[in-house]
């Protein structure tokens, strides 16, 4: 099904949205030092007791990691539909739905894979028990693809919008409970040492089903934007 | 002398049907309506465990099973309105959408008044609740969404992908908050949910749950003519449609 | 139209095209056919539904009534094929600020299956050698405006429908251009365009579509 | 009939706030929604009012232009 020029397109959509982001660093970083700062909040807010941080550490990582991901959402596709670049990407032989993906993988590996990778540092700043370390880091890796693809939903809804950002914090919100549920679940499991395999496995389910099923309604919601 | 009319015939049958039939539904609103909770009030016995104040389900019963009824409603005409390019079914979901909300608006507030009384605080993590909350949540952002497009219809377009997005996700957050809520308050029971109910009660339930179909169908019409008309204002027979009262 | 015109299948074909949009009517019944080797130009004042035309042409936009058929079929039945014939270039040009000349040049060619063209030829062709490593959205509106056209040396596509191509332009750059759409014709390539100026080549003679009278026929006919 | 009374009915075993609470806060919400249904129909009236005037002015303009 998918032959060698839609490959060539997804990984020309892919390296060009990864070189656009490497010359405006700070919108990729931004939202990492977000999550940083509302981490270290908690501390001063809830006070430093290892117990109550170690209780909640699931949560304020998990609650932190989905604000954050909504912060560069509006940019998404907004810069590509303002200068013409989504009506191309509309008039291409290979399907928008497509090549879509690989803009929501784009910004999996600036937004999502970033927080996996800072998982370890939150986790200690919070003093999260070490069994709980790869729950995290797990429950993040496949928790944060599905944040991608529903988040590309609400940046191609929301496209027309004028200042897009609080009404695509408003429509995603509600659909992210489902994973904050199982990761945090898992992650409070692993750190009691309980087995966690349940929760990880349905985690990917979602992930796997948004994944499979977002690109329609993103491409629906740019056909719809572009007209 | 109007040649483009022609294509827009259709939304006016559509309002003449909504406008035949409203009445009718709206009489059976008000009978089973009126009966049902006359019945349920009055009639129907005292719950042995919760007394008197289990009459509170006669409303938050219905208004929950319809405020998930009519988002189902919602997507539904959203898929038609993407796949048949149907405009009245496009211009359905924000006929819909207020009245699901406010369904829910009711569900939320009498499990509120009645965890009163149960729990000793209007307000408890239930896990019927929470889902009730979440879905105005979703009500809320279809709204918010529809409204936010200066073009009507692109707003409308935005709103039915949103709430087939929306419905999809819908049972993933029903059980996971279910699941939820057993992890972590294994103590609460629900009271919301009995196994077994007399006939004596069912039977007004029954009445009442008929009586809020109709009402959500009832409202979702005289939405559903305004919507119509305010796509159709340029429009000759909107115009004389709007003058006649 | 000599005989042998009329043979031909058109290559664009729009049969009663009406635009209305948010309760105003833009056009009314519009029918005209785009043969290869033809060059159409589309006029009329601000808001008579250039742009809007155009983006119906291309697919982007259904029309509110009537139908556009590609090589005798609908196009949205035969979509494949058009988006390979097709090239578009609206009135917000597609280039990336963020990336350099070059590299726009060279994201688009991965885009569409385009013929192997040295891109540094091709920019040194439109003037903008030496400014090839500059972020494209650095440069003047009429160097972007180039970096966009870059795309009609470098690919083969059969219809161009090109939105403002002029715009920003200076008298170098339209002789350039209207060359390029005398070898495109040439090639028996079609072009469809809007723009306020007259073209200067003798050799291009564009058929006129007049939006301003298409609008004021049909305000009368609605009235009468 | 589980009441003897007007007044037990009233007092529902003591929890009558709550019931009669209940009831009260759904018409008021429901009722809400059909009332700003009907405030909706009577602002599309002034519209359509507007935009018919309009259309009228428009037309008489085209004939002027047309003599």
């Amino acid at each position: 099904m998918i032959n060698a020029s839609m490959r060539q397109v997804w990984l020309a959509v892919l390296k060009r949205d990864l070189r656009i982001a490497a010359r405006r660093r700070s919108d990729a970083l931004n939202p990492l030092l977000f999550l940083l700062m509302v981490v270290t909040l908690f501390p001063l807010g809830v006070g430093p007791g290892p117990d109550i941080l170690a209780r909640i550490a699931p949560g304020i990582i998990w609650v932190a990691a989905l604000l954050a991901s909504l912060l560069g959402l509006e940019r998404l596709f907004k810069d590509d539909f303002q200068d013409g670049t989504l009506e191309q990407l509309c008039l291409l032989p290979q399907p928008l739905a497509f090549t879509t993906t690989a803009k929501v993988m784009a910004h999996w590996l600036l937004t999502g894979l970033p927080l996996v990778i800072l998982s370890p540092l939150l986790a200690l700043l919070l003093s999260l028990p070490m069994q709980g370390w790869w729950a995290l880091a797990l429950s993040l890796l496949l928790g944060t693809p599905a944040l991608s693809a529903l988040g590309a939903i609400g940046a191609a809804l929301t496209l027309q919008v004028q200042r897009g950002s609080s009404l695509i914090s408003l429509i995603l919100i509600p659909l992210f409970i489902p994973l904050l549920i199982f990761a945090t679940a898992a992650v409070e499991n692993a750190s009691m040492g309980l087995a966690v395999h349940g929760q990880l496995a349905i985690l990917a389910a979602i992930s796997v089903l948004t994944i499979t099923l977002s690109p329609l309604a993103i491409a629906a919601g740019i056909k719809m934007s572009v007209n | 002398m109007w040649r483009w009319l022609h294509p827009y015939a259709k939304p006016e049958a559509t309002y003449r049907l909504v406008e035949k039939l409203l009445p009718w539904f709206a009489a059976l609103t008000f009978i089973s309506l009126a009966v049902g909770v006359i019945w349920g009030l009055a009639f129907a016995p005292a719950d042995y465990q919760q007394g008197d104040s289990y009459r509170i389900i006669f409303l938050h019963v219905p208004a929950a099973i319809f405020s998930m009824g009519a988002y189902a409603g919602m997507a539904i005409m959203g898929g038609i309105a993407l796949i048949w390019q149907i405009k009245t079914a496009e211009w359905s979901i924000p006929a819909i959408a207020p009245v699901g909300a406010a369904l829910t608006v009711v569900a939320l507030l009498t499990g509120a008044i009645w965890g009163k009384p149960m729990w000793g605080t209007w307000w408890v993590w239930d896990a019927r609740l929470t889902s009730e909350l979440i879905l105005l949540f979703l009500y809320i952002g279809v709204m918010a969404l529809y409204f936010a497009f200066d073009d009507a219809r692109t707003g409308a377009k935005a709103a039915a992908i949103l709430s087939l997005v929306g419905v999809i996700n819908l049972p993933i957050i029903h059980y996971s908050v279910e699941w939820w809520n057993t992890l972590h308050q294994g103590a609460t029971i629900t009271k919301f949910e009995r196994p077994s109910i007399a006939t004596s009660m069912l039977i007004p339930l029954l009445i009442c749950l008929a009586g809020f179909l109709f009402l959500t169908i009832s409202l979702v019409m005289m939405r559903l003519k305004n919507e119509i008309l305010r796509h159709e204002l340029g429009r000759p027979w909107a115009q004389q449609e709007l003058e006649k009262n | 139209m000599t005989q042998e015109t009329i043979a031909k299948v058109p290559l664009l074909h729009a049969e009663q095209l009406s635009s209305t949009r948010g309760g105003r009517v833009l056009f009314d019944e519009l029918s005209f056919q785009l043969h290869p080797g033809e060059l159409w130009q589309v006029t009329g004042p601000n808001g008579a539904g250039k742009s809007t035309l155009l983006r119906m042409l291309a697919g982007l936009l259904e029309p509110t009534e009537g139908r556009i058929q590609f090589n005798g079929t609908s196009l949205y039945d035969n979509w494949q094929s058009y988006c390979q014939q097709l090239l578009f270039i609206g009135h917000k040009a597609a280039v990336k600020g963020e990336l350099t000349a070059l590299e726009n040049f060279y994201w688009q060619q991965q885009l569409t299956a385009s013929p192997n063209t040295d891109g540094w030829d091709l920019l040194e062709k439109l003037g903008l050698l030496g400014l090839e490593d500059e972020l494209t959205g650095r440069l003047s509106a009429g160097q972007q405006r180039r970096v966009a056209l870059t795309r009609l040396w470098a690919n083969k596509a059969k219809l161009w429908i090109l939105d403002e191509p002029f715009t920003s332009l200076d008298v170098q750059g339209v002789a350039l251009l209207q060359k390029r759409f005398a070898e495109h014709l040439a090639d028996e390539g079609c072009i469809i365009f809007t723009s306020h100026q007259s073209l200067t080549l003798s050799e291009l003679s564009p058929k006129l579509i007049d939006l301003s009278q298409a609008a004021q026929v049909h305000s009368e006919a609605a009235y009468d | 009939m589980p009441f003897d009374s007007f007044q037990d009915f009233i007092i529902m075993g003591g929890y009558g706030l709550y019931v009669w609470l209940s009831f009260f806060l759904s018409f008021v919400v429901i009722a809400l929604v059909a009332l700003e249904t009907a405030i909706a129909r009577k602002s599309l009236r002034k519209k359509s009012q507007q935009l018919q005037n309009r259309q009228q002015r428009l037309a008489k303009r085209q004939r002027s232009v047309s003599q």
